[in-house]
């Protein structure tokens, strides 16, 4: 609850940042898109514990689906996320039907390897997708008179983008999907034995993941405005989402967006503070969290608060 | 440009560049009397970095920006640029897409894709007194730059009548060319078409050498192929190879020779193409500046269009043809390896120093 | 006549790839079968034992073969001290834990020899780095062929030191079960940095033989830890002589598939393998099923 | 016959341990004197396996000394405890699955001090324990679980050892392997090792026992002869159901 | 008129090994079935055939004359079929009421109604006091309870419960019987197996004893204990361990 309304206060304050700091709306702009795409991730990989490093694809088919629609057919970028998101949700079935026989590291190596099958067939298949040319999006169709293109539309949207996702993992974390997905998490035949079906939970856990993570990927597709395989179906952009979620701590509603906040904070203040060494701090950073902070900056922080509330309570 | 990260080797030379042009302006007495400083933003290899970087770059009050070294991150900057109406400088960049269409905002001093592959094409057209050319087959990576020239050496080999036998693509990283190469033995071209960054360069030579394919003619188009690395990891292999380049110390342009000697010593090593046009980007920027009377975008997006500069990379001004836009016109030259060297061998104005062609067999090397 | 020569040609540089891929995977699977970690800076061990074999050719102009021999204890020391420093802290912290650190490793590495090597690729030129032997019509390439024959002489040694000797029971005795290794008396600590040790090492003695062959940039590792993935999932994870196996088939995948298929989509028909082979024999293809009661 | 003469073996002195920032043993000490077979009972959760783990090292005690064999060891790890000759059988037995049982009992001789004499030993151990002859060529993980508990107690005593402990050897075991795990525990005892045993089943280790300490919520509360507590009124009626 | 649950002929194989060889048993409403046999005789097994966990070579499960032999086990749990693990299995890095929470989400998707019945699982099985500790430090006895709890929350009508008093001391275990006990009131169906007697004897109406997958003996408690083959391959025949 207290959090709850801490977030609404943040959310507040958000709106008002590009008034505040008109000149740092990229950075803005990138730190929402990444905290939204590692609380989708989160779904997957904290919630229903199937870690994923393949989920740049998914950025890649949002991204790519608004792309070509627009540039192709004149599509309104809405309906071109939308199909991107649809698209994912297919994919992802799809996906998870194939690999979640396998269990933990498995599971994790199969992602990898799927995405850079995508990554490939993205270059190859230049009829649909341009190749390794990339795709420019030029012009799109403007709602209610928004330029799409404009900074301070595209920190707006990501910003709804980000409580959107939030807001939607927090209430389901309460509900009867979290804690399925939870069972699921820790463990299978318990969670059968609870009347759960593994399978349909980590399915659709997958497919809102993947579809969420393309609709932060349409809104990147827009912002960058011009995408290429290389770059977008990345392996490391995907080892990004998860980091972020893994460092903010899995499986809490706002560990993601801690963690994006922390990384990118840092790879900025780095990238100012020690030129060339910058990725290298960055790494000495995260083996650090890792070492100090087992289970994330917020996950160690909840799991600390449940036994101290536990310890109070039974001393009261 | 790029410090960190994929593309690190290229930011390198180009700080070697912009430290070489920025002395000579500001001790020129700078621009507008003033003495010139150059903010510099790493970009890390990564696109959204390069956004935010430029973006920052903005707020900063800045006249102009230039950047980057790949085209996947110039694009989206270019993109960015135009819809904030702000000048931008590409210096490195090839992707033809930058300039083609292009936008009034965008200024390119290099020379895009296509244009390597045309200056090879009429080194084949030389070639063609002696020796009789017809096939040729394609070997190239799949990023950005090597797709576009080898997209382009495909329809000039249609064009000019070349029968193309074998065209390849292969993943960034990979160490093994056997395959294709024996694929292209099977065939035997008589010109071997290679797009590759540097460190792929000596591995296809050796493979080369090793599944003993051999043709009449052997090309490197781009950026691997004439980096001084090429000489040294190839060694003995890299006999023969032509490569198209933007920037040699042979070219004729006045200073040449003393702009090599000032970034070898910059960089403390040797120099490539990209430091020269670090360079001449940096002076470029210093001339429009120079004739711009305010620091408003469009005095000075003004300026630049006007630029009409010589410098010792090579004359600089900005016209539109071919579908290009604010393009510099680039004159090409090709160079080939011989005695463990590269000797520039055709420019615009015909062949300078021989060619030697057709290659001789591995065995009988 | 002509395509079976291809064809041997295309199976003979398969198995020869292979066998460096082998190696490589060989150290991801002891570290993964011992330590359970998925080791994502393992390719960029293999970028570090490239630099070392720089650096031995460089200063004292050795066969990158010799110097291997001289350099592995620094190599050794290097990986050890690592597992020292960070992941031997991380023992009992959730699973997710040692993936992040080794890919925070990752990072150190490849930036750290950025910054020790700057980012141009540097070649090693060795006078046989395109010597060839010829069997019947097959050409073979003289480095290659070290590099086979060296990844098999490495590998053999590892399986006889696991199996034929005191220490290398206790690190199967660690593998097996560390809470009861620790009670029979063996400082499964202490194992784990070893084997960290050696199969980082194992990594670099890659690199090594590699060298010849390649060229190093220190962003050069990641695509090898991919490679090391497939070997040893297709070998099954945690066996040194499924690791062949992988090694040979992901070798033939690709060499073959290039040469039949497509190019480009290369690396594809190695990944695609690697799904086929977990999604239908999870335990690899030359693992054995365990089933526990 | 069961006071203890000479210095003992293991003495435990004001034990505090705990997990996190829970304390769930309070100042508790005790002491094995050699060659005695001594239990160590009490209710779920009242700390027994938690004692025996700081003794063998698997976690440091916050405060409290342990003296094992004449030297202080606290803070010591599982293996150096192993080292110094103290031998662990642990609740969940900890054997290698996938080795045979006769690698998991070289393994138990794994220790140089242990390793010269490891044919004699494996001969006593066969001897002890015939069951095990015949498996000797199949993977401990295909044993039943009472032959597995039986593999535990022996890989233990392949060490040579000087002391063992053990916590509820008897756990899951069906109701003849009850008694015969029990048996072996005494028959072990007898060839003069020293033994602290843990076990939820107070009556048993009554009966094999020469003394025993009776744990309550992480306390003391009773120690004595086995004989005498069988006939405690307290503990009759806690531990014993009667 | 049916049986609770019904099983015909179950046989189980792992490779070459006959795990369960043709068992048949049945069980009605409110009855206690206890299943007793030394290790490795396929009880668990047994348990994971009819529950769903283990694929059935050959046989037939039905419940309340339903046929589920092909349902997957989760399909079982809607259905009615609750069960504890031999080795227990919480859901770790929740607090108990979480844990019980989940089962009793599968007749509620409320969570205000899912609570509701989490809360009476937790008090039948006398662990309410313990809601908010984090189910990974729980001690055995109280593992246990959760355990008997997370059943309890699926409402179900056929209880499956695999060693539940394996460790427990002597007060623990009298309350845990008197838990069972209890259950049993409102006409659950309770399968049980055991290795201690004494809740064997208090608890079960009726007893079947396996030995390596075999039926070799059934009956009451007494009959059972006192068949000699039982004491031979189960029970062991002095009441005293070894002499001394
Ligand atoms: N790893 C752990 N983390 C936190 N608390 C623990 C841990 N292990 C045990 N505890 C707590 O410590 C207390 C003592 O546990 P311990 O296992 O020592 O008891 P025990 O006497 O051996 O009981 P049992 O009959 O269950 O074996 C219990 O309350 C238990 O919940
Ligand atoms: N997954 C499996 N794979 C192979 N064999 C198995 C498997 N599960 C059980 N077994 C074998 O089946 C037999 C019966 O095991 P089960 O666990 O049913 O015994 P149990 O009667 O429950 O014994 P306990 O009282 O010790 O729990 C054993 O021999 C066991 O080794
Ligand atoms: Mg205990
Ligand atoms: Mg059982």
């Amino acid at each position: 609850m207290r959090s709850g309304i801490f977030l609404a206060g943040l959310f507040i304050a958000a709106l008002f940042y590009p008034l505040i700091f008109p000149n740092l709306l990229s950075i803005a702009i990138y730190f929402l898109l990444l905290a939204g795409w590692a609380t989708s991730w989160d779904i997957l990989g904290g919630w229903a514990g199937q870690v994923s490093l393949g989920h740049a694809a998914f950025v890649g088919v949002g991204s790519y689906a608004l792309a070509i629609l627009a540039g192709r057919y004149g599509i309104a970028p809405w309906w071109g996320a939308l199909a991107g998101m649809a698209l994912s949700a297919a994919l992802a079935w799809v996906w998870g039907l194939v690999t979640f026989r396998l269990r933990g590291p498995y599971f994790t190596l199969s992602t990898i390897a799927i995405a850079e099958i995508l990554r490939l067939v993205a270059i190859e298949e230049a009829w649909l997708t341009q190749g390794a040319e990339g795709i420019f999006i030029f012009s799109l169709k403007s709602p209610f008179g928004f330029d799409l293109f404009d900074r301070q539309v595209e920190y707006y949207t990501a910003l709804l983008y980000l409580a959107a996702v939030v807001g939607l993992v927090a209430w389901l974390a309460r509900g009867k999907l979290g804690y399925q997905m939870r069972a699921v998490r820790e463990d299978e035949n318990s969670s059968q034995a609870a009347g759960i079906d593994p399978t349909r939970i980590k399915l659709i856990a997958f497919m809102l993941s993947g579809a969420l993570t393309a609709l932060g990927g349409a809104i990147y597709g827009v912002y960058l405005s011009y995408l290429e395989p290389h770059d977008i179906f990345f392996l490391p952009l995907s080892v990004q989402i998860a980091l972020t979620a893994i460092i903010g701590g899995r499986g809490t509603p706002f560990g993601p967006l801690a963690g994006a906040f922390l990384l990118v904070v840092a790879a900025e203040v780095f990238r100012n503070a020690f030129a060339e060494a910058n990725l290298l701090i960055y790494g000495v950073l995260i083996v650090l969290v890792v070492i100090f902070l087992p289970r994330g900056l917020i996950g160690s922080w909840q799991h600390r608060a449940v036994r101290r509330r536990y310890a109070r309570s039974a001393r009261g | 440009t790029s410090f960190t990260g994929r593309f690190a080797e290229f930011g390198a030379q180009h700080r070697a560049g912009f430290e070489v042009a920025l002395a000579e302006i500001n001790a020129n007495g700078g621009v507008q009397g003033r003495q010139v400083e150059l903010v510099i933003e790493d970009d890390t290899s990564s696109q959204q970095t390069a956004l935010a970087a430029a973006e920052k770059l903005l707020s900063r009050d800045v006249p102009i920006i230039m950047g980057a070294y790949s085209s996947s991150i110039t694009n989206p900057l270019a993109q960015y640029f135009t819809r904030q109406e702000f000048p931008f400088l590409v210096f490195t960049s090839s992707a033809d897409s930058i300039t083609s269409p292009g936008s009034d905002w965008v200024f390119r001093i290099n020379q895009p894709a296509a244009t390597y592959a045309e200056i090879l094409f009429d080194v084949f057209g030389i070639l063609e007194a002696t020796e009789s050319l017809e096939s040729i087959a394609v070997v190239h990576g799949n990023g950005t730059f090597e797709n576009a020239v080898a997209a382009a050496a495909e329809s000039l080999s249609e064009a000019r009548g070349y029968e193309l036998v074998e065209i390849q693509s292969y993943d960034q990283g990979l160490t093994d060319f056997r395959p294709i190469l024996n694929r292209f033995k099977a065939k035997s071209p008589d010109i071997v078409f290679m797009v590759s960054y540097s460190a792929d360069a000596v591995a296809i030579m050796r493979q080369v050498k090793e599944t003993g394919l051999s043709a009449k003619v052997f090309v490197g188009a781009a950026a691997g192929f004439a980096l001084p690395e090429f000489l040294e990891g190839a060694q003995e292999v890299a006999e023969y190879v032509i490569t198209a380049t933007a920037w040699t110390k042979d070219v004729n342009f006045e200073g040449a020779g003393e702009l090599y000697a000032a970034l070898m010593e910059a960089r403390g090593k040797e120099p490539t193409y990209h430091a020269a046009q670090a360079y001449a980007g940096l002076l470029t920027v210093a001339d429009a500046l120079n004739r711009a009377e305010s620091l408003d975008p469009e005095t000075i997006q003004r300026a630049l269009a006007e630029t009409d500069l010589r410098t010792s990379y090579g004359p600089i001004r900005f016209t539109d043809f071919n579908g290009y836009r604010n393009q510099n016109p680039v004159k090409m030259v090709a160079e080939q390896v011989q005695d463990g060297a590269f000797v520039t061998v055709f420019t615009q104005e015909g062949v300078v120093n021989p060619i030697l062609c057709p290659v001789p067999a591995w065995e009988s090397r | 006549m002509e395509t079976a020569v291809a064809l041997l040609q295309n199976i003979s540089g398969g198995i020869l790839i292979g066998g460096v891929y082998a190696l490589v995977g060989t150290g991801l699977s002891l570290i993964f079968g011992v330590m359970r970690v998925i080791n994502f800076a393992h390719g960029e061990f293999l970028a570090v034992g490239m630099y070392l074999a720089l650096v031995g050719h460089a200063a004292f102009g050795l066969e990158p073969y010799l110097a291997m021999l001289l350099v592995a204890p620094l190599g050794f020391f290097v990986a050890f001290s690592i597992e020292r420093l960070v992941l031997s802290r991380l023992v009992d912290s959730p699973e997710q834990s040692t993936l992040l650190a080794t890919l925070g490793l990752a990072l150190i590495l490849s930036n750290a020899l950025l910054l020790l090597f700057g980012a141009e690729p540097k070649t090693m030129y060795v006078s046989y780095a395109t010597a060839t032997v010829n069997l019947g019509r097959v050409t073979l390439s003289i480095p290659l062929l070290l590099a086979g024959f060296v990844a098999t002489m490495i590998i053999l040694a590892l399986y006889l030191f696991l199996t034929k000797t005191e220490p290398g029971r206790a690190v199967r005795a660690t593998a097996e079960n560390r809470l009861g290794a620790e009670l029979v008396g063996i400082n499964t600590l202490a194992v784990h940095s070893v084997v960290f040790g050696l199969g980082s090492l194992i990594a670099m003695a890659a690199g090594f033989v590699l060298m010849p062959l390649l060229f190093a940039i220190p962003t050069v590792g990641a695509g090898f830890t991919l490679k090391a993935f497939v070997v040893t999932v297709l070998g099954g994870m945690g066996s040194i002589s499924g690791a062949i196996g992988g090694g040979l088939v992901l070798g033939l995948a690709e060499v073959l598939g290039a040469s039949y298929l497509s190019t480009g989509y290369r690396d594809a028909y190695g990944l695609i393998a690697f799904l086929a082979v977990l999604l239908l024999r999870p335990e690899g293809l030359f693992g054995r099923t365990i089933k526990r009661v | 016959m069961t006071a203890p003469k000479a210095k003992p073996i293991l003495e435990v002195d004001r034990l505090d341990l705990g997990y996190g920032e829970l304390q769930v043993v309070f100042e508790v000490s005790l002491e094995v004197a050699r060659g005695e077979l001594v239990g160590l009972v009490g209710g779920n959760g009242s700390g027994k396996s938690t004692v025996l783990r700081a003794i063998s090292g698997m976690i440091t005690p916050w405060s409290g000394e342990i003296g094992f064999d004449g030297l202080k060891v606290n803070g010591l790890k599982p293996h150096q405890m192993t080292r110094l000759g103290m031998a662990h059988v642990p609740m969940g037995r900890q054997l290698f699955p996938n080795l045979t049982v006769e690698e998991n009992l070289s393994l138990g001789a794994y220790l140089r001090r242990a390793r010269h004499n490891r044919s004699r030993n494996l001969e006593r151990v066969f001897e002890l324990f015939p069951d095990l002859v015949s498996k000797r060529r199949q993977p401990a993980g295909s044993l039943s679980g009472g032959q597995q508990q039986m593999l535990a107690i022996a890989r233990a005593l392949m060490l040579d050892p000087k002391m063992l402990i053990m916590d509820e050897p008897s756990l899951g075991l069906a109701p003849f392997l009850v008694k015969e795990a029990m048996q072996v525990v005494r028959r072990v005892a007898d060839m003069g090792l020293p033994i602290l045993l843990v076990e939820q089943n107070v009556r048993q280790v009554l009966l094999v026992s020469d003394r025993a300490y009776v744990l309550e919520n992480g306390r003391l509360v009773i120690d004595g002869p086995s004989v005498d507590l069988m006939d405690n009124p307290l503990v009759k009626k806690a531990y014993l159901g009667l | 008129m049916h049986a609770a649950l019904e099983a015909e002929g179950i046989v189980v194989q792992f490779g070459g090994l006959v795990a369960v060889n043709d068992i048949t048993l049945s069980l009605d409403e409110g009855e206690i079935f206890g299943l007793i046999g030394p290790n490795g005789a396929g009880k668990t097994t047994l348990f994971n055939a009819l529950t769903g966990y283990a694929p059935m070579r050959r046989g037939k499960v039905s419940l309340f004359g339903e046929d589920i032999t092909q349902l997957p086990a989760f399909v079982r749990a809607r259905l009615g079929i609750g069960r504890t693990f031999q080795i227990e299995r919480p859901f770790e890095e929740l607090t108990v009421l979480e844990n019980v929470l989940i089962p009793a989400f599968l007749h509620r998707a409320r969570r205000s109604d899912a609570e509701r019945v989490a809360w009476d699982a937790l008090e039948q099985a006398g662990i309410a006091d313990r809601a908010h500790q984090p189910s990974a430090d729980l001690n055995l006895a109280r593992r246990r309870r959760l355990e008997l709890a997370k059943a309890l929350s699926l409402k179900p009508k056929v209880l499956f419960l695999d060693e539940l008093m394996a460790g427990l001391n002597p007060p623990a275990l009298a309350e845990m019987i008197g838990f069972v006990r209890t259950l049993t009131k409102s006409g659950l169906a309770v399968l049980m197996v055991e290795h201690i007697m004494k809740a064997v004897v208090e608890l079960c109406d009726h007893v079947m004893v396996l030995a390596s997958g075999e039926r070799i003996a059934e009956g009451s408690p007494e009959q059972v204990t006192n068949d000699p083959k039982v004491i031979e391959a189960y029970l062991g025949d002095s009441d005293e361990p070894g002499d001394r």
